[in-house]
């Protein structure tokens, strides 16, 4: 498809700008040329030429609203329309961050009770919701570990991560200055207690861990391993991306984690638009309040405020207060399906992933055979065996079948592994579709390698070069 | 209501296929006693009628001002109606991350084409696909660069957005790194000699905004002289974007990385989120930017296409040793900002123009009072800071008439005592200027 | 501004290629006294953001109630978040009549699907896919009854909306037909005494509407087997139709056409338009019924798929002779009531039923007030008549309070001086209820 | 694709009703049960089920904002965005019609306006904007001829209409009780004034014409037309379907025209909606005002009013005041593209077409050859004869080639027709694409007629069976 560059056109124009009311002066009369740009090379485009390109481009985009879209880790469920309507209400878009307190009432009390919310559902004491995005909320969940042990005053160089977990997890270890230490799985996908203990030295921090994890297992040994690390003086973290195998169900907090972070565009339905926006709450037990970032919604009688008086907060992580858009959604999702809904969720959730499990185990090596919570986790490597088919290949392949494909190649531990998280808002017969499909494309690797192996033979493009774009990268055009 | 479409019938079928009883059963891993015996203490469910009653009300609980005169970071800003047509539709607003580059060319190419219209408004070489503000993107510039050159020493001009400075500080703290605040000259823009004497070979990069925070720009190019002289790398941010329509792009400059805030681009205040963080860079930096990057490539049978690319930078494969952790971005915002872009075209040096001439009026008007004068004479885009008799009531009486105020500079700058920060955007009227004037006289 | 994307120079290679030197030479056939010398006498065209300003400034000069107490014809129902969703997809709403199937197959099973719910609904056999209202689909249904039987006298129920009969009347004039009113009795229904009476040879068709204009729900039966015992035909029509989701399907009743207002289902009020004109009736009328028929048939390679059939019926093949002139219809809001009911499903009996409650609430709670009190017994779905010391007061009295008023049936039928129609729905709160009748005492 | 009906399951939902917070009683308490319904047969499907659903409905259908929509006589030009947001601004979409006018100045101010502007626009004294549709128009003009008449006592039985006129002229004129007389056209596409002269007898009571008509052919001899009528005492009713060609060039009112409807939906820019709403107003000389339809607004200092008092009027035509909000969408598109902007429609439309014209002439076999105005009408007579391809396999064809098909078979005086309306938003691009598609698919039906005649080869479904759908007519689901 062409560029919006190529189909510019000298002196076309997508509208006007108003005529000035107010007197017009060189520009150079008020700001030295040497500051000033000579020439602005954008594209001149024509309101229909605009709508016609982007609506062309949509037709070659798939999101939730397609299809079923059982990325695991990512919590693609349903996104209800009327979440956005309530987000587009003009009261909640057009007011100014710093508008005085008196002014954002409804804000504030939204942001208040939102926080409420949340620390009910995950046994927490308080919430902020100023991360920008779940990786956010790790940085800054690692970042109130590290202000918990400069009170204590004690010097703590290292956090350990489970070899299952996610990229963001050791990364944001790494931003906030802390090593990482790998902490092994045992044989039926847990945290492996023997090497917990070993690693758990005086200067480790704390542990992360993801529960349910990300081979969609819930830790069984949560009661030892808690201990270990309490025991030790550390913190336990629960990357609490894979929240919505728990919802309702059972509570971090009360499981023994000291902090979590919430992904709302995951468990709490907001859309993921392309990548973002998300949100990426914090909570923390009560010990840990004091280091959460400023500012924060105060409730004093009827009236909210902000306050910054907090002064072990670990400080700002992001201006103002957060993707506030993105929790008008996860506020009015939570009020709309309420406590009997939040439970749903959950219970179907992880009754569709074990429902896909059963029906796909025949034909995929289950990573591991236990009852799985939200997603459960296949490897690819029964079929790379018998026909060099690889998960890249099953994956390319069940875009042809119209369905957007699980992750691939993660967790790192399972090889060739596929990850399905069907989420709780997909009927059976979707899922029967799906699975249908999943076992067709078995059939094909054994009958039809070379077949899988050519897919996608129907999207408006075929299989892309990645190999290419990284030896030559070419990230902007020059061209026109 | 939710949004489960099991039946009872469709559940008891699943059960039955995976060979349990009771849903219960899903659960055994979870040790009994920690299972919720009851109910959260969530509100009951609602209707849509009644959420959609109820969140109208929460919605009208804030006071909608007749003009916006606050700027501050934030800009009011018209958005043409293209945009939302475009990112309400739900194959862009539905999807994830392009990870499946066959059905994602969609969202693929307007990336690479917003990372090419950024590269053009910035003078740089090389844009990413969005961080989460312009606060962070800066405190991500500032940790790579640090990272980048094994220096911990961080110079900020105190002229860059109080909020963002905090970041940076947080950041900076995370990582053991030293921030000193340059101060700014009586021009509004940073002390260069003060910058001068604080440079050292321990000091990985100065980070300075233009226009800054207090609506003056700056000139770049003798500040990224003096930080390369160092060693240093320049950080150079933005407050209102729309500025680049009519500002030297800060990377013709010599900036090592551009950096700020997109929201003035198609973006609606919302209440400080979800924003765009906006980060460039030069060719030097192309394998080692944060977040994600679309690039060109053809597929099997050559046609040309795009994918997400250079991904070693990133946490999913480089875990620890990834040049940030971030994952999820605002890409949402990004597709308002690239349709924005092409609306606007070369009309954006039109309206940045129109932005300048409302300013410069609303300026003068304001400095004519008696009391009031402008804090600084350096040229402005369009923000301004003026010392006045008394900000709380002028901006007391500019709520009671329906405005909002202005930003009290002493909330953030105890030096800048009597100090307020006003803005005047292409929504401002002159009926409204004048007005404004008459009423604070 | 304007949507023309010619540049100066497209426009010149065009007249080029045209072999023409300037513009006016397109107009030549135009004698030249005719010619537009100067421009209309139109304002002066606006920016985007101008235009904006503009409108909003307009729409704020409407007052919007915080309740309706109307109906009248028109109901204020809940509308689910998807309508508006799927209908503002451009794919939809941008394009025409589906001429050609192939790259139209989306609208076309939308519509064969709206007719199978409306069929459903009104038990018939066939709905088309839309007239401009309820109003001209009862006209068209009464003048293609007096055509098909060849008389020329219509028989109406006083008690349907008088805006339908002020419509059947017009177009019964234009087509020679007489039209005679039947008078309702005590109960608020049609005076069946009255309809024997009148009944003659000459009779081609009797219009009830049920739920009728005071909200009473008429007996269709009884009355379609008398019209058809003078060999005329039964019209029956409905006031608000979320009234089918409980009330017998008038098709099942004899009724030889359905016909009314499909507004309630997904449209806004929209101060009158555009709303949606239902008309069904049975497989005898199938190739005569009026408007666009989808019809379910197969491609080449015999896959299902959809067209619009029997198109003998319509002006553009039988021109003179169709059975009506209807061309473009009311498709998007047809859509919008595809929709509406899909998402309502059989949760429509809960939403009706709840309208049923509230009605009867409200009705009670008014007729308690000294000096109010019933204007008529019958059965009322949503919407009821009252008599009332003073409706102009009464009104005042709601409006001050930000309520709209009821509908003053003085207005329109003089013999019931005093009355005053309202509604209720599912939109008025218990809480309001109390409130107006507190305020009305 | 499967139907709603198909996708329904027992007990699905989307979506609840509220709670009563008034007392429940039982329906047959109320409401006799032979009044009541027995069951009710509508689908039961989750939120996501109908998302999908419509979403995978629209997939299959194209319109402007796809690509180019050159249907012929239907004005498919681009629909403004910002028309959509003004359009749904809460201040005019929920309001009442029976709201007291007090509370409607603004929607009343708008509505007085915008027949001002329409009959500035036709030259015409008034303007009735009840008529919901074009064909709507045509009824209630002719409507207002009938009364003219019947006002003066004169039995006048016959409308005259050219064979070019569009199938809804002659239908509105039945529709209204006259008889239909067909006027010939002449050699050169326009009006054929001996036949004329000859039909127009003392019973006639006017002539509709479309000007321009639907050849594409502006009426040369316009004086000698309406001399003709008016001499022999009939009315001069004009088509203004077709304005698109005229607005800002010349005004039909100074053509001679006593009546005319205009397409709010064509010349105005309104979307077409897959076929509606539409709006139809019709505009008068200022002798037939009175004849106008009821309720009209009146202005009274500042203030506007529902009106009524009009003993002449030929009554109403439809509830209420008409589309009101397709009312919006063109008040707001000529206030923005102001005078100005409104001659550059016509200008621009007019050259669009004439390249076009001028394009394809060498291919297609052009119908009248003469500078065309809003619309060129070509014969596919020549493929027929050269390869037995005809209009419908180019049209199929064009489709494969990513356009909408042209209106074809229509005028019906030309065989094979294929008429092409660009409209003024297309861009010189776009027409050169169109025509080099036309180009290669008239070089198909010469080498590969076969190809052309088994056209669309790339829609979700192939050629349609007409046929079978109305000889087995199938027109509502039966099954479940
Ligand atoms: C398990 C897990 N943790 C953390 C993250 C990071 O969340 P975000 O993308 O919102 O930064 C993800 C997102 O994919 C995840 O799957
Ligand atoms: C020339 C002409 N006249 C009248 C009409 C009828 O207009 P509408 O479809 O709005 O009823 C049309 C519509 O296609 C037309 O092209």
């Amino acid at each position: 498809m062409e560029l919006l560059f190529e189909n510019s056109r000298p002196g076309r124009k997508a509208g006007t700008i108003p005529a000035s009311d107010v007197p017009e002066v060189a520009l150079d009369k008020v700001i030295d040329t040497s500051l000033l740009r000579t020439d602005l090379n954008l594209p001149e485009l024509s309101e229909v030429d605009i709508v016609r390109h982007y609506t062309r481009l949509s037709q070659r985009n798939f999101g939730v609203d397609m299809g079923f879209y059982p990325l695991g880790s990512c919590t693609m469920k349903y996104n209800p329309k009327i979440n956005e309507n309530v987000a587009g209400l003009q009261g909640f878009t057009s007011l100014h961050p710093y508008v005085p307190e008196a002014a954002a009432q409804g804000n504030l009390q939204l942001l208040h009770e939102l926080a409420g919310f949340l620390s009910e559902i995950c046994g927490m004491a308080d919430f902020t919701l100023q991360p920008a995005a779940g990786a956010h909320g790790e940085l800054t969940g690692v970042m109130v570990i590290k202000k918990h042990f400069e009170k204590k005053r004690e010097k703590r160089t290292t956090i350990l991560i489970p070899d299952t977990a996610h990229g963001t997890n050791p990364a944001s270890v790494a931003l906030c200055g802390f090593q990482v230490a790998t902490l092994r799985s045992n044989t039926e996908g847990g945290v492996d207690l023997a090497h917990l203990r070993e690693l758990m030295t005086p200067d480790v921090a704390g542990l992360m861990l993801t529960n349910p994890n990300t081979l969609g297992l819930f830790e069984r040994n949560i009661d030892e391993v808690a201990s270990i690390v309490h025991g030790k003086g550390g913190l336990l973290y629960c990357d609490g991306a894979n929240a919505n195998a728990l919802i309702g169900v059972t509570r971090p907090g009360d499981l023994g984690f000291d902090i979590i972070q919430l992904n709302l565009h995951k468990t709490f339905s907001t859309p993921h638009g392309c990548g973002g926006p998300g949100s990426g709450p914090v909570g923390v037990k009560s010990h840990l309040v004091p280091f959460l970032p400023v500012p924060r919604v105060v409730k004093e009688g009827e009236r909210f405020r902000w306050s910054d008086k907090f002064p072990d907060s670990i400080g700002r992580i992001r201006s103002f207060y957060g993707n506030f858009n993105v929790m008008v959604k996860a506020y009015t999702y939570i009020r709309s399906i309420g406590a009997e809904g939040l439970r749903r969720v959950s219970e179907n959730a992880v009754l569709n992933a074990n429902y896909i499990k059963e029906r796909l185990r025949p034909y995929y090596q289950l990573a591991y055979d236990r009852v799985c919570m939200h997603e459960c986790v296949f490897s690819g490597e029964k079929q790379v065996q018998e026909s060099g088919v690889h998960t890249t290949d099953i994956a390319k392949r069940l875009l042809d079948y119209g369905f957007h494909p699980p992750t691939i190649y993660f967790p790192l531990i399972v090889r060739e592994a596929i990850m399905i998280e069907p989420t709780e808002t997909e009927s059976k017969e979707t899922l029967d579709e799906f699975c249908a499909a999943m076992i067709s494309i078995a059939k094909e690797a054994k009958e039809n390698p070379d077949l899988v192996k050519s897919a996608p033979l129907t999207t408006p493009v075929k299989r892309m070069d990645d190999v290419l774009a990284a030896r030559k990268p070419d990230v902007c055009w020059t061209l026109c | 209501m939710d949004y489960v479409p099991n039946t009872l019938q469709d559940q008891q079928q699943m059960m039955k296929a995976i060979g349990i009883e009771a849903l219960e059963a899903l659960f055994v891993d979870i040790p009994e006693k920690y299972r919720l015996k009851k109910l959260l203490e969530i509100p009951p469910p609602m209707s849509e009628q009644e959420i959609w009653e109820h969140m109208t009300r929460i919605a009208a609980r804030n006071v909608t001002p007749r003009s916006t005169l606050l700027g501050a970071g934030v800009y009011h800003h018209y958005i043409p109606a293209v945009v939302h047509h475009i990112i309400a539709r739900s194959e862009f607003y539905t999807a994830y991350t392009p990870y499946q580059a066959e059905i994602s060319q969609g969202i693929l190419q307007a990336i690479y084409e917003y990372q090419t219209m950024i590269t053009r408004l910035t003078g740089t070489q090389v844009a990413n696909a969005s961080m989460y503000d312009g606060a962070t993107a800066m405190a991500e510039a500032a940790v790579l660069s640090a990272k980048t050159l094994g220096k911990n020493r961080l110079l900020l001009a105190r002229s860059i957005h109080p909020e963002y400075r905090a970041v940076v500080k947080t950041y900076a703290w995370a990582n053991g790194y030293d921030c000193v605040e340059i101060p700014c000259a009586a021009s509004g823009q940073i002390d260069s000699g003060a910058l001068k004497d604080q440079l050292d070979d321990r000091t990985a990069a100065v980070l300075v905004q233009s226009p800054n925070f207090f609506g003056i720009v700056e000139d770049v190019k003798p500040l990224a002289d003096l930080a390369h002289g160092r060693g240093a790398l320049l950080v150079a941010g933005f407050t209102d974007a729309t500025s680049l329509g009519i500002l030297k792009p800060a990377g013709e400059a010599g900036a090592d990385f551009v950096v700020g805030e997109g929201q003035s681009f198609g973006n609606p205040m919302n209440y400080g989120g979800p924003y765009l963080g906006i980060l460039a860079s030069t060719d030097a930096f192309l394998r080692k930017i944060p977040g994600r990057l679309a690039g060109a490539t053809v597929d099997r049978e050559g046609c040309r296409g795009y994918v997400l690319t250079l991904q070693t930078r990133e946490q999913h494969i480089r875990r620890e040793k990834a040049t940030s952790n971030i994952c999820s971005n605002e890409a949402l915002c990004m597709l308002a900002a690239a349709v924005y872009l092409a609306s606007l075209g070369k009309n954006l040096k039109k309206l940045a123009t129109l932005n300048v001439w409302k300013a410069n009026y609303f300026r003068a008007k304001l400095a004519a009072l008696p009391g009031w004068k402008p804090l600084f004479p350096g040229p402005v885009y369009n923000e301004f800071a003026l010392a006045c008799p008394d900000v709380k009531s002028a901006n007391s009486r500019l709520e009671s008439a329906g405005y909002t105020g202005g930003y009290d500079l002493s909330r953030e700058y105890p030096e800048l005592g009597g100090g307020i920060l006003l803005c005047a955007t292409e929504m401002l009227r002159k009926e409204d200027m004048d007005n404004i004037a008459a009423l604070l006289k």
